[in-house]
């Protein structure tokens, strides 16, 4: 089967630091795909190259077998593919909707919209808050409140509301219930149950091991830089799959094909 | 390895029980504070009242007349709509040094096209209006573009327009009467409204068309910056510039875009310049700058970009004419005035931060 | 040609449409008689240490001789000494050196000979009314420069108002004077004084301003409140605009000046230094040559030496 | 036995949202105290007061039975409580061994150090690689790296380290290891149990449940701006402490009086 | 509950086998990028010496001899000795407008206590340099306690201390013969030593006192701000002041001291700049905000605080220096020499933007 997102030797340096060495990448239609790693093994980075939010000094990535060049993640955008960024990427002093709604806001109808440019502030509201809802992120009071006054974890709840109402193809999430609570957490795995229903594939990068075997079809390991192997959680151990990432074991050589 | 996360499990059966605190409940100083937190161009709104009252209380009938009061106005039109430019800017975390340059080159390219070269005044008006622009985009793409910071890169057009700007009129003044009798479009916003005057012709409510200009200019920004996806990408640039890019925003055309208007508005208030002072003058607008920078800051917008309104600078730059004109009233010299300008600048920007204090 | 004496002119500021001309009288003349000519000037009015660097620069360029308008006539002397210490011959033009002998020769207007002059005839014009005359005085700024507090008192002088400290403009107790602001020298500032100053009191009707353009400014002021007409205004300085705006009636009268001729005065006196050292001489009676002030109106006053305003368009600059 | 941290009706209100409402708090000497919340619940709030980074709007706060009043961090430090706050509170531009001795600087023995006030900038970059290497951050190449070019993962561990190292009272940990790897998690959880062996009493905040019960020996269950009880782990399954935190579940009252 | 950590647990008792990326290994490009991206004051300092290796080549010894080059010495020193005040400020993600205001009055307070009051020229001195660091403490105060912001804080201050300084001086300039004759020591800074003159005592390298303390003044500020704790305290509140609060810096101490330190050293300015006029005149120094902020972010400082180096501002002013200079020896007329600066201002800035970018 053709992979819907493919990587090929992705190289990305830092000054001195080799963030991404040579990394190949996989995504198949319709898959949750995990990618972990220790802390600064270059995951975020791989994520940001396949989002356009960085450019990689060498290598290609294609989507569904065409190969990609991009730029800017609005680019990404474009082509369906939606991220939550480990740093959330968000306008502290705007308001939740605002947020939400950032690079694709719904003008009114009529001559307001098409001539006085007007957006519809009410509908973008009603949405913002339907969404939040979904997750159960009950807590946030107001939904033109600024971000800056959310708490950690409602900030996270909200990044990733805005990537699941509008990743069309591909939605990625770097580490999407890093913060949140254990109500909210859950939610978050079954929305990417939802998503997955819906047919869209996930990338999911995340350091809970419970949360990756229970959702995961693939899980990618990455290591200094580097894909080591993607494994089969049904094949393996979470012992393994740690042990795998920490290099105090050889993976088999079959996953390293894989 | 499920049975971990059974504990979880059992929680998302729970019925959708809405956790919600309290709302506090409070009295008319809460609500006033509350009101004062979510619109910030109120701060600076109240002082100005508070400062025509005081002045109106010390100096009666003088001050606190139509024509005073209006004169203001005039007095801070060109400033207002340069400050409406600068506000722009600012909103993106820059800093615009060019304005009163653009300003000054642009009036010079007006009155210049249309005596040197006998251009029809409404095309030499158009060129202006150009060249504004122009310098604006120059600044914008070395801004968004070549990613300079817009401090250095508006210090070093300031020097070059301003340059340009001698250079090319040769230092030379075109007169009132001469634009009177032969570009009157020139003074367009020179032209008079009065309302209420004696038989004489004196006191009254005057409004110029730059007045009019100005505050048409305030609320067609504000509209702007608050109700269409552009007014809310130059907030989001302003505020975080790399997740504003993350989150889809093209910030390098929101830029460019922003200090392109800025510069067609700094064009404007060359027009405007024209009418006020009635002649063509190379040597004016020096200090638009720090002016316009003053407006916006007493205003309330925030130098880091992001925070504040339009309406707020128009509040702040009344503020500083308010206290101009009251304290030259109240007899005080022209050195005095300045040191006493100098403390209200500091004390009413105090009173701001103090009244956001107690809000927060 | 290769230039093989070489000059520098250092004004106070070189947007001024008076230094502008100044710089071409002296370019002009420097060509006349093939001599290299540099320009330097202050940035702002009363921007001195880039007069003192401009001195450095000529010394280290080689120059022969330096004109110079002194931002602050006493602070840069030590850099004129400095540079005829290094063989230049200087020359103040338009504002003498504090001690005036601090440079090698002056050409220079008596500028508050030239504020007298337009006080004299104000006085003399409005007559009777002088002694109940409201008068707004539009300066050049806070710092007080000296042509303008030279400017500013000699008009009172020649209006018959008692000075306070000669030095200093601001301090006079007449009540006949509504109020003093400060221009900067611009329309801007002109029209935005007199505003201040007609808020004060309305019925204002006699207005000194430091130049023309302040004049211009102040004259817009008054149009838009419908005064034209009834308030007088005087000037200094004698630039082309101003004296058709003397024609056009929107100011009274002026008092010229010449900087074509003090700039290229100045050239010649240099080139003929460095062809065989003769120093420049004095006008008569004078420590200083003076290039002369004049009266421009078309309404002259008995006693008041004046030139018409034809005369005046003849002989103006910018 | 009198707690070594005692808080009383503590009250903090932004603008509309009454984060703290009334709450109480105890720590007891020597001992891990987790607390667990839902996100907005006020935890981040609750400890911020405790730490001077956040002036109570009503209340008291006790030291080993003696009133304080914290302005400012400065003061909860010179008190021996360090805090790891949510945000981690670094400087970007600033190496990592600048940021784990800022305010705390080593200056160099002999004249160098007293009249020249000259830092002792090995022995500060000795310690700090020492530290970090205890907590097995190792792939932090260079202690002069500045922080902003860190993976998230591993500025929270440059955070943890640093508390780890100077706390000599109290040591408060907010969400410390939501953006650390497994292994670097484990090592975390090792420099509690660490800490807790030198005698020092810890809070630490987390929605990681089995991290909680792990090493907790009391779990306070925060909800709605309020301590909600104070529960024994080893009288309570995750379920049930899950469970009071979202209101599922009432209380037992015996819990409340606690 | 414990079995679902099994997994975390095997990891523990895994060998510390450190994982360590390779090493990138570069040629001599790769070096110098890695070199520059550390010491960012490099960069001016290479746009610097290209700058005086074309005009050597163009002007030939005109421009490159001993005397030419401390000559911009001489030029910078007053801006040098101002902007190392500035970077401190910046550092500190602020700005200070009053730099100038402060340096004039410091050296009146100097010139005016010895002449107008008798007073010891040591005493006056000392009440000069008083002065300055009270200006400064109020910025500080203002800026650190009543939490205003930077920007307005120091431009109100600019108008009242300026305006003080003319009420006070009466606008009386000291004339540089009185205080040869009276009180040498307020010229010290002026004292020159000259290195290789010819007989007659010219060319050769001109030192003044001024130009030494500019050195030392500067290269001290290096090492306190990079090898003691209240430097980097200094960059950590610039970086993020309210991280910096939280990890235990006196915040509030910090930036008074800053203000004051900087308030000091413009009064030092002050004296130097009687050494460097001869005279004690109240109207000198306007322009010295705008060119001191030059120096600084041509030298790589950033306005947003916590990045950069003193030694960097040194070149950039160094490089004003040199472009001033240069143009004019070459010929080019003063508005032709503000365009040109202006131009360079942008090129120098995008130069070093551009060796940055490559670099990471
Ligand atoms: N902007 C940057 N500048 C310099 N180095 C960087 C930058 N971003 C990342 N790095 C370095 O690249 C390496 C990989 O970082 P990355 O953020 O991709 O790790 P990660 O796998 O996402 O880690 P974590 O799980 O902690 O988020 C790290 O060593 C980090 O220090
Ligand atoms: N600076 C602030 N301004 C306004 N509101 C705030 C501010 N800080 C926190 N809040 C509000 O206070 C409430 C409690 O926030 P807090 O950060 O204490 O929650 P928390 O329990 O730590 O949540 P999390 O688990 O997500 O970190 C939230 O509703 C939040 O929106
Ligand atoms: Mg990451
Ligand atoms: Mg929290």
């Amino acid at each position: 089967m053709e992979p819907i997102l493919k990587g090929r030797n992705l190289v990305k340096r830092y000054g001195k630091v080799t963030a991404l060495d040579s990394c190949d990448f996989d995504l198949m239609p319709g898959e949750i795909l995990a990618v972990i790693g220790d802390n600064g093994a270059g995951k975020s980075t791989l994520i940001k190259t396949i989002s356009g939010a960085v450019i990689p000094d060498a290598g290609s990535i294609y989507i569904e077998g065409k190969e990609v060049k991009f730029t800017s993640p609005i680019q990404a955008r474009a082509h369906g593919i939606e991220t939550v960024y480990q740093t959330l990427a968000m306008s502290p002093a705007l308001s939740i909707a605002d947020n939400m709604f950032m690079g694709r806001e719904i003008k009114k109808e009529g001559f307001m919209g098409t001539i006085f440019r007007q957006l519809d502030r009410k509908k973008m509201e009603t949405l913002a808050r339907e969404k939040l809802t979904e997750l159960g992120l009950m807590t946030i009071q107001n939904i033109n409140q600024a971000v800056e006054t959310l708490s950690g974890g409602q900030r996270q709840g909200v990044a990733v509301a805005r990537a699941a109402a509008f990743g069309s193809k591909v939605i990625i999430l770097d580490e999407p219930t890093a913060a949140l609570g254990v109500k909210e957490s859950r939610k978050v795995l079954e929305l990417i149950q939802d998503v997955k229903a819906r047919g869209i594939p996930i990338i999911l990068i995340s350091h809970n091991m419970p949360h990756v075997f229970e959702v995961a079809d693939r899980i990618h390991i990455h290591r200094l830089g580097k894909r080591l192997c993607v494994i089969d959680p049904k094949d393996y151990t979470m012992s393994d799959a740690v042990a795998f990432m920490t290099g105090a074991k050889e993976p088999p050589s079959e996953a390293i094909a894989a | 390895m499920a049975d971990a996360q059974d504990y979880e499990k059992l929680e998302t059966s729970n019925a959708q029980t809405i956790a919600q605190f309290a709302e506090d409940e409070r009295g008319f100083v809460g609500r006033l504070q509350h009101r004062l937190h979510l619109t910030p161009s109120l701060v600076p709104l109240i002082v100005l009242v508070l400062a025509i009252i005081v002045f109106g209380i010390l100096l009666g009938s003088k001050f606190f007349s139509p024509f005073a009061l209006t004169l203001i106005l005039q007095q801070v039109a060109i400033v207002g709509i340069v400050g409406a430019a600068q506000s722009l800017v600012i909103l993106t975390a820059g800093i615009d040094l060019s304005v009163g340059a653009i300003m000054v080159l642009s009036s010079v390219v007006m009155g210049q096209f249309t005596f040197r070269y006998g251009l029809p005044v409404e095309v030499a008006v158009a060129c202006g209006l150009l060249c504004g622009s122009l310098c604006g985009f120059i600044n914008g793409w070395l801004v968004a573009v070549m990613k300079l910071p817009p401090f250095i890169v508006t210090l070093g057009m300031w020097q070059i327009i301003l340059a340009t700007n001698f250079l090319y009129s040769a230092n030379e003044t075109i007169r009132s009467q001469d634009i009177a009798t032969e570009a009157p479009l020139l003074q367009f916003f020179g032209t008079t409204l009065t309302i209420g005057a004696d038989e004489a012709g004196r006191g009254g409510a005057n409004f110029t068309y730059g007045v009019i200009f100005l505050v048409a200019l305030v609320l067609a920004l504000t509209y702007v910056l608050r109700e269409t996806a552009w007014g809310r990408h130059v907030y989001a640039v302003g505020d975080d510039p790399e997740a504003a890019e993350l989150s889809g925003v093209r910030v390098k055309r929101t830029l460019i875009s922003v200090y392109m208007l800025s510069g067609l508005i700094c064009a404007f208030a060359g027009w405007a310049l024209i009418g006020r002072i009635g002649s063509v003058s190379p040597t004016s607008g020096q200090l638009a700058n720090i002016e316009s920078i003053t407006a916006v800051v007493i205003g309330g917008i925030s130098l880091f970009g992001g925070r504040g309104s339009v309406l707020g600078m128009l509040f702040g730059a009344l503020i500083v004419g308010v206290f101009t004109l009251g304290l030259r009233l109240l007899g005080a010299d022209a050195q005095w005035t300045y040191l006493l300008i100098g403390l209200l600048i500091i004390a009413a920007v105090a009173v701001d931060q103090w009244i956001r204090r107690v809000s927060n | 040609a290769s230039h093989s004496v070489s000059t520098c002119l250092i004004t106070k500021t070189d947007t001024n449409p008076f230094f502008v001309k100044m710089r071409e009288g002296a370019a002009a003349k420097a060509e006349e008689l093939g001599v290299e000519l540099k320009t330097f000037a202050g940035k702002i009015d009363g921007d001195h240490e880039t007069q003192v660097a401009a001195i450095e620069t000529c010394i280290a360029d080689g120059a022969k001789g330096i004109l110079i308008t002194a931002s602050d006539s006493s602070s840069i002397v030590s850099s004129v000494q400095q540079a005829r210490d290094a063989g230049l011959l200087v020359i103040a033009l338009d504002t003498p050196l504090t001690p005036i002998d601090a440079a090698d020769a002056t050409f220079a207007t008596d500028n508050f000979l030239a504020g007298e002059l337009i006080g004299k005839w104000a006085a003399a014009s409005l007559g009777a009314d002088a002694a109940s005359a409201k008068i707004g005085l539009l300066n050049l700024g806070v710092s007080q420069p000296t042509v303008g507090v030279l400017r500013n008192q000699g008009f009172l002088q020649g209006f018959g108002i008692e000075l306070g400290n000669p030095n200093k403009w601001g301090d006079e107790t007449d009540p006949r004077i509504v109020g003093n602001d400060v221009t900067a020298g611009t329309e801007e500032g002109g029209r935005k004084a007199m505003e201040n100053l007609l808020a004060k009191d309305s019925e204002i009707n006699m207005v000194y301003t430091i130049n023309e353009p302040s004049a211009a400014g102040a004259y817009e002021a008054l149009k838009s409140i419908g005064r034209e007409n009834d308030v007088l205004i005087v000037s200094v300085d004698g630039g082309c605009p101003g004296v058709q705006n003397v024609a056009d009636g929107v100011i009274g009268a002026t008092s010229q000046q010449y900087p074509l001729l003090m700039a290229s005065k100045g050239i010649e006196a240099i080139a003929a230094w460095a062809k065989d050292g003769t120093k420049p001489t004095f006008s008569e009676g004078k420590n200083f040559f003076d290039t002369g002030v004049a009266l421009v109106t078309d309404k002259p006053a008995e006693g008041i030496e004046s030139i018409s305003v034809k005369e005046g368009m003849d002989k103006c600059w910018g």
